[in-house]
């Protein structure tokens, strides 16, 4: 927004018919594949989920059109999150 | 979220405009949004829960130091703290529990965390940076009048009905998850609710320290020439603001448990009480070093000016804060040793702790290097920056103690530990507050503090000091536990008598002695000498405003040349060199040329 | 070296105005308070499976996928709003943000009876069936979510529901000052600060969504 | 008061992996003093001669990257080695329980420790399982694996002159070990914070000899008692 050139809209729509078809993905996923090992089906799940979750940032927050700082600042947690949890499991 | 709305509207009133000088006096002393009356509200605030704390402090010591005795003038405490009897009122041990557990929260939470950062932060980050204001004036006065309700809270769970919590600072589940534990029901909930909303407070306060350190920097000002105690409460910020959400977590759980029954921590229903504690010291670890990192700062700004003398490496300096930052959250777990947690997680957690003593060895050599060759001013500010240094030195040492986890199992949960905190904190902490306050008293009120009583406030100090936290070292290393309100219960700590008696005289020779610094402030508020604006001969841009600072802080838009620590330069005649004034020779190659910027209202060009 | 007066003209900083950076800083916090508390789902979760229904046998997975489409299609009406006010269109933000209002507000509509669903089921946070029983389970049930299952399920959707419900009472705030004609092309921060929040929100549900009902 | 008090000396333990830990505590000690002496020492030295004089000026100097380098590495050596060093004598300690050790279970409850021996047939959780309150009893030079178990909160088993410490958790059945090298009546403390009695839960380690232990474990496993 702020480089003040002109961009056209980025492709909201697209990003929406994505979304919707991969929670549709998700669902049959979880839904059907009953038989899969429970650790491949969280990883597929998660894979979908993460994916739906970077389109939403870099699309509607804007995130792919904002400068590198703001993009780093914007991961610096998820590191620490990712620590929190991973440690702590290893408790159990 | 519903403040940011409101912030759109302030925003704008911090772009440019100047003209409210008739500001009611409500929206001036009370409901403020300048900057500096913020600070100066944090501040009186928090003195007055250190005064709390530290009477908190002094009925803790009676007991220990003449455990079981009456209490002289207790009498007039209710019978549910003090069990009355024929020759006066004696302790009860649950009053016992709820003074260690309010003393250590009110003196982190209410006392040395808002004078670091409520102070502190409000003071010197607008005007070090070259700022008018915040960026968001009034979500900072939100940040006050959170912080307020949360410390009445806190106060008053000793009135009700129970008593205050009594769980420990750290209010371990399960004994925090229930009254049944404890005895203590509504005072146990009033410490979850209070905490809760102070952590909010701190939150916002925050993203507008963040906020305002990245954006509204005055032309110069890059990143490596701003002030190192404006660098350290930027990296707290920092902390503040990813650390603080898990506490409110965990907080918000533990209520949950002791009020409707769900079970996040407690055992009986198959809740598990190690998360808890992992939960709470991965905020509160980052926590302790939200407690040091701005000492830190103050005193390389304090010793820097009075050695007159440029900081010895200030690029590893602010490299060593921001590791320092980093380390802080992957070692949480060095408080947890004994704690039934997975041994294998212990080695990971003691390496990592160690390595955490690297970062702090440059700024302990650094501070050193400063004074090497120096021309040391041995001022009542320097005196406390000085003492900071030293006695960072013994806590972070005796850190190295409990690092190491077979040494730890003998020492955890002794006095060895209540040595280390005090170090880190009374003579870390407390010290750099008191050598800020001094150092900035000035600036905030237009007058300096009494010299020569402030030069007794500290030797008192510093001698009662350690005579009182000293020996505790001792203590644990023969075994007293912690939190235990009758040591002579056991046999083998009964010789230990004399030793907690003379630790409490001199616990009450120090509290007593600093009547000496609170007579010294109001004194000199009104009656001390009047300060020039730079009575330090300070480089940095805070001193080449009048004291105190008008509204809007600066007539004109400062414009910086150089670093903030260019004392005793060649370049001047005199033995310092303000950021602001312009290089002899027109504008040097590397003098910063302001960036073009966008406009601060978020309009498209 | 000119000396720069008057008007303020300071570092570049993030190259972005104050009032989105601070909204990005506070959510940058807002991460690690969803972290806390479905980190501690997870947890707790790993550590005590037993105490954990599958997901699809307690909760109705359909109900709340449907819900989850609610939120995405708001999503879509809030970056509508913000595109419409790029174009200067004020009558495209009202009609976008009144869209997201009513999205959002039927998504905490589902929720709310969603939760009741679940309570008369039996499915509570506590760990005593006279709590299920008092939200509308039947006399002798048991309590099937337990003091750990229904303790994290309601925390972690009940505190991604207060923040879609001030969500919806800031965009409302928000449809309040468009209409009073506050925003312009030139001048839509309010809007977008709003977008990011919103869409936030949205992006945690997304992840909660397939960790709560799926896995 | 006497000046012993102020001793840096731990005192005496009887315990096999004691004299490691106070190996260490002594290593540490020396270290960090070693450096405390050095840097406070060059504090007061700098204070004393650069401190401020009339005409002095303060030599203009922003610091040597080689000087930074040069203690930065030695203080990650100093750390890595104390870490190292630690590492063994920690998986000794909490991991490595010995073979054929003693099993007894220790639950903690507010405020006293319940001490279940296994009886004559040495196997626990069966029905001659004996119980003592407030006590653990053991022979010397004989290795005891404890299974600390909490019951209410956490409590933590603290045998200072055994060196041991350990966090009591509901719901956890910990290991815990020791072996004593020498008899005598030792001390039982609780170092976690458990309560309004957390200052009154203690009681008596009594190491015997092989034979006293045979003695007196068959004289509690008679004592007539009412069963749980
Ligand atoms: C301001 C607060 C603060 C600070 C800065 C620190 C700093 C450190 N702390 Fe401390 N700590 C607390 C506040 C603080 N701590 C509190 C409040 C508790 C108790 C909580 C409770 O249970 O109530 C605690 C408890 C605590 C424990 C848990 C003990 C237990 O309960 O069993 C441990 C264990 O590792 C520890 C370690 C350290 C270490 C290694 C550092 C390091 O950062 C120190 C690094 C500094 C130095 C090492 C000195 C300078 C360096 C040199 C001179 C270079 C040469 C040095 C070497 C080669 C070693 N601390
Ligand atoms: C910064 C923090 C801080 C400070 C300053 C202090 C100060 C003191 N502390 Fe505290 N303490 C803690 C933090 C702190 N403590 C914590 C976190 C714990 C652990 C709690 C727990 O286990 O849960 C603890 C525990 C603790 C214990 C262990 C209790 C136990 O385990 O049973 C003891 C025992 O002696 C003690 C004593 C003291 C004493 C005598 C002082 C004295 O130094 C007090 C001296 C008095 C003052 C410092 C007040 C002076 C006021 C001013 C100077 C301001 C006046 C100015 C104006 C109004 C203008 N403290
Ligand atoms: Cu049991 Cu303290
Ligand atoms: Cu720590």
């Amino acid at each position: 927004m702020e480089t003040g050139e002109e961009h056209k809209s980025p492709p909201y729509m697209i990003v929406f018919v994505v979304l919707a078809v991969l929670t549709v993905a998700e669902v049959l996923f979880a839904l059907l594949f009953t038989g899969l090992p429970k650790f491949w089906m969280g990883v597929g799940l998660i894979f979908m989920a993460v994916w739906k979750a970077v389109l939403v940032a870099m699309y509607y927050m804007h995130l792919r059109f904002e400068p590198k700082r703001l993009w780093i600042l914007a991961a610096s947690p998820i590191p620490l999150a990712i620590i929190l949890v991973v440690v702590v499991i290893r408790e159990f | 979220m519903s403040t940011t709305e409101k912030d759109i509207a302030s925003a704008v009133d911090a772009g440019g405009q100047h003209d409210h000088h008739e500001i009611p006096w409500i929206r001036k002393y009370v409901f403020a949004t300048d900057h500096k009356m913020i600070a100066k509200q944090f501040m009186f605030v928090s003195l007055f829960f250190l005064v709390v704390g530290g009477a908190l402090a002094g009925m803790m010591r009676f007991q220990l130091g003449f455990p079981g005795q009456p209490m002289p003038g207790a009498g007039i405490l209710p019978d549910a703290m003090m069990a009355p009897t024929p020759n006066g009122a004696i302790m009860l041990p649950e009053f016992y529990n709820s003074l260690v557990t309010m003393h250590g929260t009110i003196m982190i939470f209410f006392a040395i965390m808002p004078l670091l950062v409520g102070l502190f932060g409000n003071l010197l980050i607008p005007l070090q940076i070259g700022a008018e204001d915040m960026a968001f004036p009034r979500l900072n006065m939100a940040s006050f009048w959170l912080a307020v309700p949360a410390g009445m809270l806190m106060l008053a769970s000793f009135a009700v009905e129970g008593g205050a919590a009594g769980a420990g600072w750290t209010s371990y589940a399960p004994l925090s998850t229930s009254g049944e534990w404890t005895g203590v029901y509504l005072g146990q909930q009033l410490w979850l609710v209070s905490l809760t909303i102070l952590g909010f407070s701190s939150l916002i306060g925050a993203v507008n320290y963040i906020t305002t350190v990245i954006n509204l920097r005055a032309p110069g000002m890059t990143w490596f020439r701003i002030p190192l105690a404006t660098w350290s409460l930027f990296v707290t910020a920092v902390l503040i603001l990813l650390a603080i959400p898990i506490l409110a977590g965990a907080l918000i759980m533990l209520l949950f448990d002791q009020t409707i029954g769900t079970g996040f921590f407690r055992p009986e229903v198959g809740g598990e009480p190690l998360l808890w504690q992992h939960l709470f010291w991965f905020f509160g670890h980052p926590e302790v070093y939200i407690l040091i990192l701005p000492a830190m700062g103050i005193t390389s700004e304090v010793l820097s000016n009075r050695a007159r003398k440029p900081i010895f490496g200030y690029h590893s300096m602010v490299l060593a804060l921001i590791s320092i930052g980093f380390l802080g959250w992957i070692v949480w777990g060095h408080h947890m040793f004994q704690s039934g947690m997975n041994p294998l997680l212990g080695t990971s957690f003691m390496i990592s702790t160690m390595a955490i003593a690297v970062p702090s060895a440059i700024k302990t050599f650094n501070w050193l290097g400063t004074l090497w060759k120096a021309d040391i001013h041995f001022d009542v500010p320097m005196l406390h920056a000085l003492s900071f240094v030293s006695m960072f030195i013994i806590g972070g040492l005796s850190g190295i103690f409990m690092a190491s986890t077979p040494v730890d199992i003998y020492i955890h949960d002794t006095y060895f530990i209540v040595a280390h905190l005090h170090y880190v904190l009374f003579g870390g902490s407390l010290f750099a507050i008191f050598a800020g306050i001094t150092y900035w008293f000035p600036k905030m009120f237009g007058r300096m503090m009494n010299e020569p009583l402030g030069k007794v406030h500290f030797v008192l100090t510093f001698i009662f000091y350690n005579l009182v936290f000293f020996p505790m070292h001792n203590l644990g290393l023969q075994g007293m536990m912690r939190r235990i309100y009758d040591f002579t219960q056991y046999d083998f700590l009964q010789p230990l008598q004399p030793m907690n008696q003379f630790i409490t005289l001199f616990a009450f020779a120090l509290i007593t002695t600093q009547l000496l610094f609170v007579f010294n402030f109001f004194w000199s508020i009104f009656k001390g000498e009047k300060a020039g604006n730079n009575p330090w001969k300070s480089n940095t841009l805070e001193w080449t405003v009048p004291s105190p600072p008008p509204h809007g802080n600066f007539a004109e838009m400062p414009t910086v040349f150089r670093g903030p620590y260019e004392y005793s330069s060649p370049e001047s005649d005199d033995d310092f060199l303000p950021q602001t004034t312009p290089p002899r020779e027109g504008p040097g190659p590397s003098s910063g040329v302001p960036e073009p910027t966008p406009t601060p209202e978020g309009a498209e060009a | 070296m000119t000396t720069i007066t008057a008007d303020r003209a300071p570092m570049a900083g993030m190259k972005v105005y104050h009032l989105k950076l601070g909204m990005w800083v506070f959510l940058l916090s807002e991460v690690m308070f969803f972290t806390g508390l479905i980190g501690s789902y997870v947890i707790l979760r790993f550590a005590h499976p037993e105490a954990f229904g599958v997901p699809g046998e307690v909760l109705n997975v359909p109900l709340t996928a449907f819900n989850t489409f609610v939120l995405i299609c708001s999503s879509v009406t809030m970056v509508k709003a913000f595109a419409a006010i790029e174009q200067n269109d004020q009558e495209g933000l009202q009609k976008w943000l009144l869209a997201t209002i009513l999205l959002g507000a039927f998504f905490v509509g589902v929720q709310a009876w969603e939760y009741t669903l679940l309570a008369s089921e039996g499915f509570v946070p506590m760990a005593e069936s006279y709590h299920a029983i008092a939200r509308g389970a039947a006399e002798g049930s048991e309590v099937i979510g337990g003091p750990l299952y229904g303790a994290t399920f309601y925390t972690m959707t009940g505190f991604h529901g207060a923040h879609v419900s001030i969500g919806v009472f800031c965009l409302c705030f928000t449809l309040y000052r468009a209409r009073k004609g506050a925003y312009t092309a030139g001048n839509l921060g309010g809007v977008e600060i709003m977008g990011l929040y919103w869409h936030f929100v949205d992006l945690v549900w997304i992840l909660l969504f397939t960790i709560v009902y799926l896995i | 008061m006497t000046w012993s008090d102020w001793s840096w000396v731990l005192p005496e333990a009887f315990s096999t992996f004691s004299d490691d830990v106070d190996m260490i505590y002594y290593v540490i000690l020396w270290v960090t003093g070693i450096i405390f002496v050095i840097t406070e020492g060059v504090l007061i030295y700098f204070l004393v001669r650069y401190r401020h004089k009339e005409g002095r000026k303060a030599t203009y100097d922003h610091g040597s990257s080689k000087l930074e380098i040069v203690w930065t590495t030695a203080t990650l050596v100093v750390c890595l080695a104390l870490g190292i060093v630690s590492k063994g004598v920690w998986d000794t300690m909490k991991i490595d329980v010995p073979e054929g050790a003693m099993e007894i279970i220790v639950t903690a409850q507010q405020f006293e420790w319940h001490v279940t021996y296994p009886g004559p047939d040495g196997a626990l959780g069966t029905a001659d399982d004996f119980e003592v309150l407030n006590q653990i009893h053991a022979a010397v030079d004989e290795p005891v694996w404890i299974h600390l178990r909490a019951t209410d909160v956490l409590h933590s088993l603290f045998l200072p002159e055994m060196r041991v410490k350990q966090d009591a958790v509901p719901g956890k059945d910990i290991p815990v070990w020791f072996e004593a090298t020498a008899t005598g009546e030792y001390t039982i403390g609780c170092a976690e914070l458990c309560g309004i009695g957390h200052t009154t839960m203690n009681g008596t380690l009594t190491i015997h000899t092989a034979a006293d232990f045979q003695a007196w474990a068959t004289a509690q496993a008679q004592r007539p008692r009412p069963r749980p």
